[in-house]
Formats: structure tokens, C-alpha cells, sequence
């Protein structure tokens, strides 16, 4: 298979729904890491990411 | 009644023969010995001579004649023995068949039918197992139609003899007496461009047509906790893009199952149709289970060749994992 | 088995095993007027009013004019690529002279004047080679398209005489094919089937001698095409296709016989005086000479001779002719011309007889495209 | 033009046009021995050896005991759909005597006999009705696969002998077909091609009256398959094909001529006694009675009489002949029956000379799921 | 040398005669006349009659022949005057060509090559026009090159010719004559199966193949600010999927052109191969831009048919923004 392969140089690894989804929120996906074969972006991680950063906006906020 | 594929196809025959009095079947052995495959018995008795007619060995005249009595307001209903001998009359269906309405303006049409056992499976000699339906598909003009189900059988082979244009009906041979299944008696039509969505699901979606359906079913049997949707395809063209287009967008998730050798095989203008209405939704790669980039091997070796049910069951549940 | 038992090579026999060949046949070639317009057999002229001979010669000079204004519009660029019928005037005329209105005719290319004879429109003619999709048509015609695919209209033609038979009609499909076209699988099993379901075609194949650059003498080593009909059981007629009246007869008896059950392929030996096409230089290919030795044998030359023989030579005025048809032509050239163009969504249309929403979309899409 | 000019129609004419065809040609039957088993032409009787005789009639019982248990072995399961010759082996084993190891054979399924006397063995045979590809090597002999699909080794068997008249080699092409065969667009053009070239090829076609249920008669409109030659311009040879000595003659002649430039279509009168193939239910389309007639018509009891007469027939010893064909068989089968089964790799062998990534990757990752 | 596609045909076919004498160049009008493109110019006069050939008019016997030819161990080169005359001898290429080495365990081989124009823009006459690749991609066993430049024209024929299997080579002749580019002297070949990086980008992959290349190019030349690579493909069968993927993985857009219908075209195997090893990286959908799903229309709407640059330009403007 070809997801197991390295990624790219510079390039983001994700499935299109992740990347929709992270589009979506406003997310840069680059800034999320990776968890999945390949250090694909799974749709945890970003739901991780996306929850890192309302904590931080929180954080931010207060 | 309940019915295999060949006796609901044997009953649309004999239904339209007798509803429509245009209509003339024809094809070789389909006449005094009944089909090979026993699809157009009885015919010869009931509708005599006139209109069921054995042909010489001649595949181009038989799709280049279909053409032309179509042409005259008949409604041929042509049999290729097997899939394999329909490439001698593809220039037929390339350059005739298909665009006699559009050359015509109109003018000049053709509603004429080519049924045409297809695929491999049933212990044949070489060149009886092929599935060509891409290169078919791929042609502006002419319906492809592929039936799984006895009643789809019935009812799709009533339409395709009704359709203004020209229909390949493709039969899955392989599943032609497999089972039996209830099919309605009497006038049946099941309109052709339509997929069948054959169990709704959100998980995954299954796309397949033909006997590769079964195969699909048996290999979702082993996989009880996946909550697939299947889609039987039923129409090469038209293709129906908004029901695969729906399920993906909701499962987010597909595998493409077919026969035909994987390169230049139909998945992959179903997955261009998912690329291009439903990529954001993708959650995996689609999936393709398909017979290989390989002739398809004598009956020694047939059972590699055929997608078998543990080749799509591992690709289903690799798509629903991934 | 044994080695022993393997047989001595080659095998080899004293025996005189008997063949047929076409040596065995005697294809005779029908003529009424003879190369230098003498009447070979007075029985034979076909038994048409004054009048009738008349319009076979206007068919033919309309033919002719149309060929050379047609060759002479693509030259200045106002036509697509053209198919000359030039040389072969009798047999495209004579035969069409034989067909009714109810026939229909199966073109390949060269036919232009049996097309206007039967129906069509000098405008849709031309339409036509302009690559307009409408001229196809064929309004007010009983006329296939025109078979650019060589051979592969014969089959569907079977298949039309066949609808023919089973309506009890009394017309025939008339399909016209070249020399070439005798080589094809679709005319093969086409022609045979024919046979076999005993369907009133009438197969004309008009042997200009060329396909392109093959000469006959190379498409195929029977010496006729007239022959191959033995092959299927069926009668072969071989004409003179220089010779108007001879292909009249020729046509008109393989259609009563066509009708009756007996579908005929008939061979008239004539001669392709123009380039294949517009796009053709038959110099690479061919001498000067054996242009101008069929140039002495002209088609419509030799039935002035009849004509003047018969004495309604003073009947003619050639020029009176020509100059109508010029002026048709001009008319037709402005009708074409004034033929609207096709909107863009011609080229989605009639691809079935309900447009797929896939069509639509693509229609759609490209239209927004143009339109910005 | 104007309206008044349009043909009347249709056409008509008393002229009497002179038309070719079949009822022109004489079609003689080649034949040595008569249906009764008696001599007809001494002369005719081709110049063996005594030993050559009796050997034609062991690779006729071999053809028929082959044909006999093999069906046997497809009943039990033990092969896949198989093609019989039975009635056929004057035909086939007349044919392939007249052969040299060096020409090539194009079968299309029933010729047993002759691939085994041209090479092949019978262990192969076997494997190839048992649906096993490496039978299709045609070890030891010069034999193309089966042509499966009907009619469509002609042309590639004109392009064989084109290659064989290039080399200068003294070898033919010799292509077996069927009544059915002679339909296809194929047949036509690869015949109408090597007509053209004068390749040495051999046209043999078996007409064994049926194509699975189609009768000779409805195959075509012609009388016979002989004369189809005449289409191009080839000699066509008739023969009994239910007299081993006649075929032997005729193939032996058509080989001649084939090397000398001038292909030969050849026809042999037979029947096909058995079903089309093991999946074939004959009795749906023919009468007993015809099959009895041609049971009569025995081509292995006929040319016993024809041993007989030439007193020949005490050196032959049936039973003996029989069982040694049965020991090969049974030997043929326990080999292919070790023949050891084939790896999944196999089958993606030999699409190319090397193979692609592409094929390489579907071969790994079906391995994969193979080996869990 | 300076040479346009037709030239450094010309010069290819004339350079494998005299490098092979079993080379036999046979087809339509190729002999004496020098073929309607003037491919085969000069050939005769120089080979002779034993190996320079016209046929008659039959495309299943110029096929067929080509296969016992190349069996017998000569290398035809047929040629089929139009590719849309190709489909009369489809079976030969799906039933005997593509299969003969593979039936016979490489026992019998076809190393022939059959070379046909095709494509649309000639302002021919119907059947003239046609772009079929995909269905012949689709036979396991037949490789379909096509070359975009005068350079690989000489070097992928020189190639089909020599190559141990049967090769289809489909000339893109709409830029038969549009431009000359230096062509190698002398002996040249270019390995089949393999995509040529027309030019090096970042924002976005094209694939295109024949005439199209040369459309696609005229696009790009509008959209100075648009980083293309741009792949020709070459090779429809073997397909390159690996020269395809890493540019994809590196651009994740892509546009894919051709001449060729949409519904079944050849945009769907490269799509489903991007979906299959590099969907993870796509941040657009594959847009296609292609023929209509229509028959080629005569002369006079053909240029409606044809992918023009505009339509290519807006797909790539619309991919690099989406
Ligand atoms: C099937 C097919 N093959 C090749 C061609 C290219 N072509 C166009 S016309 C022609 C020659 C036709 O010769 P013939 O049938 O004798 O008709 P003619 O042009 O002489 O009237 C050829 C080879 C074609 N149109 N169709
Ligand atoms: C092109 C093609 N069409 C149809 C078939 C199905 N089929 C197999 S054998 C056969 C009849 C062949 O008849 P014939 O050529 O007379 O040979 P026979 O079987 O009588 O020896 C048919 C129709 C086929 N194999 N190939
Ligand atoms: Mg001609
Ligand atoms: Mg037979
Ligand atoms: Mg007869």
C-alpha cells in the first residue's frame, strides 16, 4: 500500500473528509500532527487539535 | 411466481412477444433448440418462425440487422451467445447502433435489443467468461444495462425491449439458475439508468452489478458488524451518479466490486463520480475488488480469477477500519 | 500411437481431385449501347416514353454539374472534404432511375444525384458536406446516411429489407457499396444473411476499379465481383456501369427479383474519373493514361450517342441543362449558407431519445463557459 | 430539377439480363470409396504403402476411441466440456495424413487425432479440455490453440502463411473450420486476403451439416461451401468427407497447389454424430432418423470395406488397436492427473513479456490474502 | 533533425526496415501511395514489394494477418487508416492479439505493432475522429502508446516495433504537421510504458496524452501565474501509476485531459489511481476535462467537441483555487 509510504515533503496527509473537516473549522491542517499509518491526519487528531485550540482560545480568552 | 434469472428473462420474452407484435427475437440456436442457455425456449412455438429466427454464425449481422429492422419500426431482440463473440460486433455497436438517432437528428432510430450472457464462472472454454461492460459503457449512445436479480431480469429486459434506443443486456450466466426469487407475473418493467440500493447502510458503501452482487453479499455475511449499504449498479449507462453520489456522501466510505480486469474496468469512472461529487466526504480510499489485469484463465484457474467472497470481505473491512 | 505409425510427409496423391474455380464461370456483362454508343441489342432498350430518356440524360448532366460545382465550392474552402461521383454518372443514375420513392436507398458517398432524384434537397446536400448533423436528415428522402464506415451499412441494410419482408411492402433496400467494400466481414455476413432470410435487397456495388489507391485487380483475386454471389447462393448480375441503359435493366430486374424473394448483388464495371476525394492526388497511383482510356469511354457521352441515334439528341440543349442546375446550385449554395447555425446544444441532443442528466450538466456547464 | 422529371416508378424491363449464379457451376464430390464400401475411381486410390493403409485406419480408431472416452471422462466430472469428432474422423484423420510435421495446424476443437499424430501428446489433450493453459504450449507439435472463437484463426492462419511464403519454407498452413465458420466476417476476409497474397494456406472446413443447431441448409443460401472459393477467386475442392482416402487426396492436392502459390478452399462432406459438446442436447434440433441415415454412412465401417476388398483387412486387428488406445489413455490420464496444479502465479505469467508493476503488485497482495 | 510527428514517423518506420528485415509494413493505401498521411512515403521505393504492402479493404484481415505474421517471427507494422476503423478488428485485438502469448505460455508471440491515427480536428467526415483508448486500455495483454511530440513519435514507434507484444499506436494526427521540434538521428527509441514530466511544478498536476498535450499547453501558457507540472502520459497501457502518484503527492490537485467521452473515459483509471495511492493528499477533486458524452460531430460543431484551451484553462484555474 501506498499510505505507508513517507509523505511527501511538505505535504499534509489526510483523507479528504479530514481535510474538509478541518477547512471547516478554520484549521491549518500542517499544524495538526498526525497519528495514523504514515503519520496520516485521522479524524481524532484533528478533533484533538481542534479541542487543543478552543482550550488555548479559552486559555487566551481569559 | 418464483423464478431464476433465466426463466424471469424467458418470461419477459415470452410477455413482450406477446404484448408487442413488432417484437422478433433472434440470434443462433435461439430458435429450434431454444437458446444454449434455454433463455428463448418456447418462443419458436408460440410466436412461429416469422418472428424467432436461428441465425448464421454471424455476429455482425446479427447486431448490423437488429440495427436495421429496429430502424423499420421492428423491435428486435437480438441473443450474442456469449459476451465473448460480441466483439465482432462492436463496430456495430460503435458505429450503427449507437448514433443512428443522433446522426439522424431523430430520423432514424434504433430500439433494438442485445442480450448477452456474461462473465465467468460456469466451467466454459476460453473467450466464454469475459466482461467488457467498460469498454461498452464507454460508448455515447448505447444503454448498458446488468440485471442481478430475477425480478431486475424480468423488468429490465422488458424496458430495455421497450426503450426507444439500443440496449446491451448484459446476463450474469453465472447466477442464472443460482437461485429463485419471487418476480411478478404479467407486464413487469423495471426502469433502466437506475441503481438499486439493496440494503442501506452508513458504514460503507458496496457497489456492484451481476453476479459479482452475490458474491458481495456472501462476503457482507461474514462481516456481521458492518452496517453496509449496497448499491447494485444495474446500469453501466446511463450511469446513475446521484444515487452512488448520496450513499457515499453519507458513508463516506465505498469498495467498487467487479469482474472485468481492474485497469480500464468501470470502477474507475465510479470513483472519478465520487471524486468529483463526494470527495470531501471521503474517509478512506475507495476500494476497487476486481478480476485482474489478466485474460480470464481457462476453468483450472477460473476460481483465482473471479473476485471471490474473502477478496471483498477483506477489502470491506480494511475500508471500514482504515 | 506408435512413431511408425505417423504418416510419410507430405502427403501426396496421382489422383485428379476435381475443383471448381472461376474459370468454371462465365460472368457475362450486360450492355445496351455499346462503348462507341452503337445499340448492341435493340431488344434490350428498356421501353421508356421519349420523355424518360430525356430525364435520364438530365439526371446525368445533373450529376455531372454537381460534382464539378461541389469539387470547385470545397476548393475555395465553402464544403468539407468531397466524394466525386464523376465517371460514374451512368451507374449512379441509371440505377436510381429503376428505384421508387418507397425504396430506400443506402448511400456511400458518390451518389448525389440518385439522393436529389428520390428527394433530398440540393441545400441538405451540401449541408451535409459541410459537416451540418441536420442534412442527415435526409428530410423528404428515403435515404440512409451515408455510410462512411465502408461495408458497415450492408448488414443494417439486411436488416432494413428484412423489416421490408415481414410488412409484406413492396419496396426494396437498395444499398450501394464500392469495390472495397467487397472485402469487408460486415458485407460477408451481411450479404449471407441476406441470402438466408431471402429479403428484397439489391446490393450495387459500383466498381470504379479503385479503392483509394487499390486497384480491383489487387482487393481481391476473383476477377468480378459479380461472382462472389455464388458464394451465397444468391444471382450476381454484372453490367456495363457506363452504360445508363444497361444499368437500368440491370437494377430493375434484381429488384423484381429482390421483391420476389431473391435478393441480387449486382457489379457495375465503371470508373472513378476524379481523385478519391477532395483530399486525393491519383496521380500517386495511377497513369494519365488509364484515365483518359475511361475519359473515351464517358458515360454520358455514349448516351448522347444513343440519344442522337434515336434521334431526341435535338431534344437536348445541354447548356440550357447545366445552366439549371448551376442555378439550383447557386439557390442551394444560399439556402446553406443562409442555414442557421447550430446552437451548441445541438451536439447534446439525440444522443438518446430522453437527454441523461449527465448530458444536461455537461451541456450546462459548457454553455456557462461560452457564455462568459 | 422538376418533379416531372422523377423517375416513373418503379422501374421495368423485358430486357433479358443475364444473371450468375450457383445452378452455373457444377460442383463435383470428390470420392474414392462409395457409401457401400466399394472403389469407385481405382485410379483414384492414392499410392500408399500397405503399412500406410492400415496405419490411417489406427489413427481413425484412435480418433474415435479418443472421442468415446473422453466424453466418458467429462460424464464423470473428470474434464470440462469436451468436443467430440465422432462421425468426423475420415475428415480429420484424411486431412491430417496428408501433413507434415513442419506445416502448421490451426484446430478449432474436434481434430484429436490429428494433433496426436502431428506431435502432441495425448496427456496434453487432456489437460487442455481440462481447462489446464500450459496444454496450449502444444508441445511437440505445430499447432496454434483452439480456435474457440469461431472463425477467428483464418486471418491469423493468412498471416502464418504469409510468413511461410516469406521464408521460402516449403510448410503450409492448414486451417481447419467448421460449416458454421464460413459466416463470419473473419473467414471472409482472411480468406479473401490470402487469396490475394497466395499464401500457401489450406482452408479445410468440415462440413459436418450442423453449427450446434443450425442446419447447413439455413447457414447459407448456397448449395455447398466449395464454391464459395469462386468469391475469391480460389479453386474450391469438394469432397466425401466420410472417405478417408478422398479427403487424404483432396488435401494432399490443395497442400500442392497451396505451396504453389494459390490457397484452396476445401470442403468435407460430413456429420457430426455426436452432440455439438458435452453440454449439447442434439435431440432438441435433429431426428434420429438422420442421425441413423449418417450412421450408415460410417466413414471408419467404410473404409474397413475398402481394407477388405483390398484384402488388407485380416492385418488389422480392431480390438488390439482399441485397447491400445485405451492403455494411452489411461496412461494420458493418470499423467495428467499428477500433473502437478498450477501456482496462483501462473496466472499472471505471460500477459507480457516482462511483467508490470502493476500485474506484480495484484500477484503480491493476492498472494497475501492466498496465504492467510 | 527538425521533423514534425508525421516526419519522424516517416523516419522510424524507414530507420526498423532497414535496422530489421523481418519489419513488414502492410495496411490501406500505405504502399504505392505512401499512405493518406504520407506516414509510409518512400517505404515501398526503398523495401519493395515483399515488405511494404497495401491490403485490401479489410480491417479484421489486416489485424488478423499482423498476428500470424508477427507468430511466424516477423515484425508487422499494420497500419488502420483511421482509428475509427479499428473497431471491425476489435476482435482481434481482445481475442487473439492481446491473449496469444499468454494462452500459449509464451510458446507463440505477437510482436506486432498496428499504428493508427485517431483523434478529432481534421474537419473529416464521421468515424474520422474518434478517440477509443480507453476500451482498447482495457485488454489485459495490449499495450496502447501514444506519443505528443515528433521525438517520442520516432522513439515510442521505434520501441512498438521492437517490443515482444502487440502494441497499439495511436497517432494523435491533428498536430501531425503543427510543428517540428528536433527528432534524434538515426537509431532512437523511448520505453514504452512510461510518462514523460513535461514540465516541473507545484501547484497543480495536468495529464494529458495525444493532441491534447498541446491544448493543455496552450492553456497553461494564460495562467503565467500557475506552477503546473504537467505529465504526458504516454502509455495508456502500461500505465505509469508511479510517475503519476509522486507528482500528485506532491501537488495534491490534479486535472486530467482528454479527447475521448467523459463516461468511461480514461480520466477514470487515473483518478481511481490517485484515489488509490494518493487521495490522502489531494486538497481538490481530480477535475476532468474531456470530450462530450456525445458521438464526434461533423466538421461543422466539431470544434464545440474538442477540449479547447478555455475549458481547459478554467478547470486548472478552478483546481489551483478550490
Ligand atoms: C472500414 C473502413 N476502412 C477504411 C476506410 C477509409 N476509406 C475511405 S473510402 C476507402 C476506399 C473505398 O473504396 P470503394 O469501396 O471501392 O469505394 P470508392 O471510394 O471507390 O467509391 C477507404 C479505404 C473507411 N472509410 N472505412
Ligand atoms: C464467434 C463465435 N460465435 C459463437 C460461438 C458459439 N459457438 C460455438 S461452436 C458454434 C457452432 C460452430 O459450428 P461449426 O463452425 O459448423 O463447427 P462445428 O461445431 O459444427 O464443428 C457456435 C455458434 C463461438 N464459439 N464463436
Ligand atoms: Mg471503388
Ligand atoms: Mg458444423
Ligand atoms: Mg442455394
Amino acid at each position: 500500500g501506498a499510505d505507508t509510504t513517507d509523505v511527501a515533503t511538505g505535504r499534509v496527509f489526510a483523507p479528504p473528509s479530514v481535510r474538509t473537516a478541518a477547512r471547516e473549522a478554520g484549521v491549518d491542517p500542517a499544524s495538526v500532527s498526525g497519528s495514523g499509518p504514515g503519520g496520516r491526519i485521522t479524524a481524532a487528531d484533528l478533533r484533538a487539535a481542534i479541542d487543543a485550540r478552543a482550550r488555548s482560545t479559552d486559555d487566551d480568552g481569559r | 411466481m418464483q423464478a431464476t434469472i433465466i426463466e424471469a428473462i424467458n418470461d419477459a420474452l415470452h410477455e413482450e412477444m406477446a404484448s408487442d407484435d413488432r417484437t422478433v427475437v433472434f440470434g443462433e440456436d435461439v430458435a429450434e433448440s431454444g437458446g444454449v442457455f434455454r433463455a428463448t425456449e418456447g418462443l419458436l412455438e408460440e410466436f412461429g418462425e416469422d418472428r424467432v429466427l436461428d441465425t448464421p454464425l454471424s455476429e455482425i449481422a446479427i447486431v448490423g440487422a437488429a440495427i436495421g429492422l429496429a430502424a423499420h419500426g421492428y423491435r428486435p431482440v437480438a441473443e450474442i451467445q456469449f459476451s465473448g463473440f460480441l466483439p465482432p460486433a462492436f463496430d456495430q455497436l460503435v458505429t450503427n447502433a449507437s448514433r443512428i438517432r443522433w446522426r439522424t437528428r431523430g430520423e432514424i432510430t434504433a430500439p433494438m435489443t442485445v442480450r448477452t450472457p456474461y462473465g465467468a464462472g460456469v466451467r466454459a472454454l476460453e473467450h466464454h467468461s469475459e466482461s467488457l461492460e467498460a469498454a461498452y459503457g464507454h460508448i455515447p449512445g448505447l444503454k448498458v444495462a446488468i440485471p442481478s436479480t430475477p425480478a431486475d431480469a424480468k423488468g429490465m429486459l422488458t424496458s430495455a425491449i421497450r426503450d426507444p434506443d439500443p440496449v446491451l443486456f448484459m446476463e450474469p450466466k453465472h447466477v442464472y439458475r443460482s437461485f429463485r426469487e419471487e418476480v411478478p407475473e404479467g407486464e413487469h418493467t423495471t426502469p433502466l439508468g437506475e441503481a438499486a440500493v439493496r440494503r442501506e447502510g452508513r458504514d460503507v458503501t458496496v457497489i456492484a452489478w451481476g453476479a459479482m452482487m452475490h458474491n458481495t453479499l456472501e462476503a457482507l455475511a461474514e462481516l456481521p458488524d458492518v452496517d453496509a449499504e449496497v448499491i447494485d449498479l444495474r446500469s453501466i449507462s446511463p450511469l446513475d451518479r446521484e444515487t452512488v453520489v448520496e450513499s457515499v456522501r453519507k458513508t463516506g466510505r465505498c469498495v467498487v466490486v467487479h469482474e472485468a480486469a481492474k485497469s480500464g474496468g468501470f470502477a474507475g469512472e465510479l470513483i472519478a463520480t465520487i471524486n468529483d461529487e463526494a470527495l470531501a466526504y471521503l474517509e478512506a480510499p475507495v476500494r476497487r475488488v476486481t478480476g485482474f489485469d489478466t485474460p480470464v484463465p481457462l476453468l483450472s484457474m477460473e476460481d483465482y480469477y473471479i473476485p471471490h467472497p474473502p477478496r471483498i470481505e477483506e477489502a470491506i473491512a480494511e475500508t471500514v477500519e482504515y | 500411437m506408435n512413431e511408425q505409425s505417423r504418416p510419410e510427409s507430405p502427403g501426396s496423391t496421382d489422383a485428379d481431385v476435381a475443383a471448381v474455380s472461376e474459370r468454371d464461370v462465365d460472368v457475362a456483362t450486360h450492355r445496351v449501347v455499346d462503348a462507341d454508343g452503337s445499340v448492341v441489342d435493340p431488344e434490350a432498350v428498356p421501353d421508356l416514353a421519349d420523355d424518360r430518356f430525356l430525364d435520364l440524360y438530365r439526371w446525368m448532366v445533373l450529376q455531372r454539374t454537381f460534382d464539378e460545382r461541389a469539387t470547385k465550392l470545397q476548393r475555395r474552402g465553402l464544403l468539407g472534404t468531397y466524394a466525386s461521383g464523376q465517371g460514374q454518372e451512368a451507374s449512379i443514375i441509371g440505377s436510381a432511375f429503376a428505384l421508387t420513392d418507397d425504396d430506400w436507398i443506402f448511400p456511400y458517398g458518390r451518389e448525389a444525384g440518385a439522393l436529389l432524384m428520390h428527394g433530398l434537397s440540393m441545400r441538405d446536400l451540401l449541408l451535409y458536406w459541410r459537416g451540418v448533423e441536420d442534412a442527415s436528415r435526409m428530410e423528404g428522402a428515403n435515404v440512409f446516411g451515408f455510410a462512411i464506415s465502408i461495408g458497415s451499412h450492408i448488414p443494417v441494410a439486411t436488416g432494413k429489407a428484412w423489416g421490408q419482408k415481414l410488412d409484406g411492402s413492396d419496396a426494396v433496400s437498395f444499398v450501394n457499396l464500392g469495390d472495397g467494400a467487397t472485402s469487408t466481414g460486415a458485407f460477408h455476413e451481411g450479404i449471407n444473411f441476406a441470402g438466408v432470410l431471402g429479403v428484397p435487397a439489391v446490393f450495387f456495388t459500383q466498381n470504379n476499379q479503385y479503392a483509394i489507391s487499390m486497384p480491383f485487380e489487387e482487393q481481391t483475386a476473383a476477377d468480378t465481383v459479380a461472382q462472389k454471389a455464388i458464394a451465397y447462393g444468391m444471382d450476381g448480375i454484372r453490367v456495363d456501369g457506363n452504360d445508363v441503359l444497361a444499368v437500368y435493366n440491370a437494377v430493375a430486374t434484381a429488384r423484381e427479383r429482390a421483391l420476389a424473394g431473391d435478393p441480387v448483388l449486382v457489379e457495375a464495371v465503371t470508373y472513378r474519373r476524379a481523385a478519391h476525394t477532395t483530399s486525393d492526388d491519383p496521380t500517386r497511383y495511377r497513369e494519365d493514361e488509364e484515365v483518359e482510356e475511361w475519359e473515351r469511354r464517358d458515360p454520358v457521352e455514349r448516351y448522347r450517342s444513343f440519344l442522337a441515334d434515336r434521334g431526341l439528341l435535338e431534344a437536348v440543349d445541354e447548356e440550357a441543362i447545366r445552366e439549371e442546375v448551376s442555378e439550383l446550385f447557386d439557390e442551394a449554395v444560399a439556402a446553406a449558407d443562409a442555414y442557421p447555425e447550430r446552437d451548441v446544444a445541438e451536439l447534446f441532443r439525440y444522443v438518446h431519445a430522453e437527454p441523461t442528466p449527465e448530458l444536461e450538466r455537461q451541456l450546462e456547464e459548457f454553455r456557462d463557459l461560452l457564455d462568459r
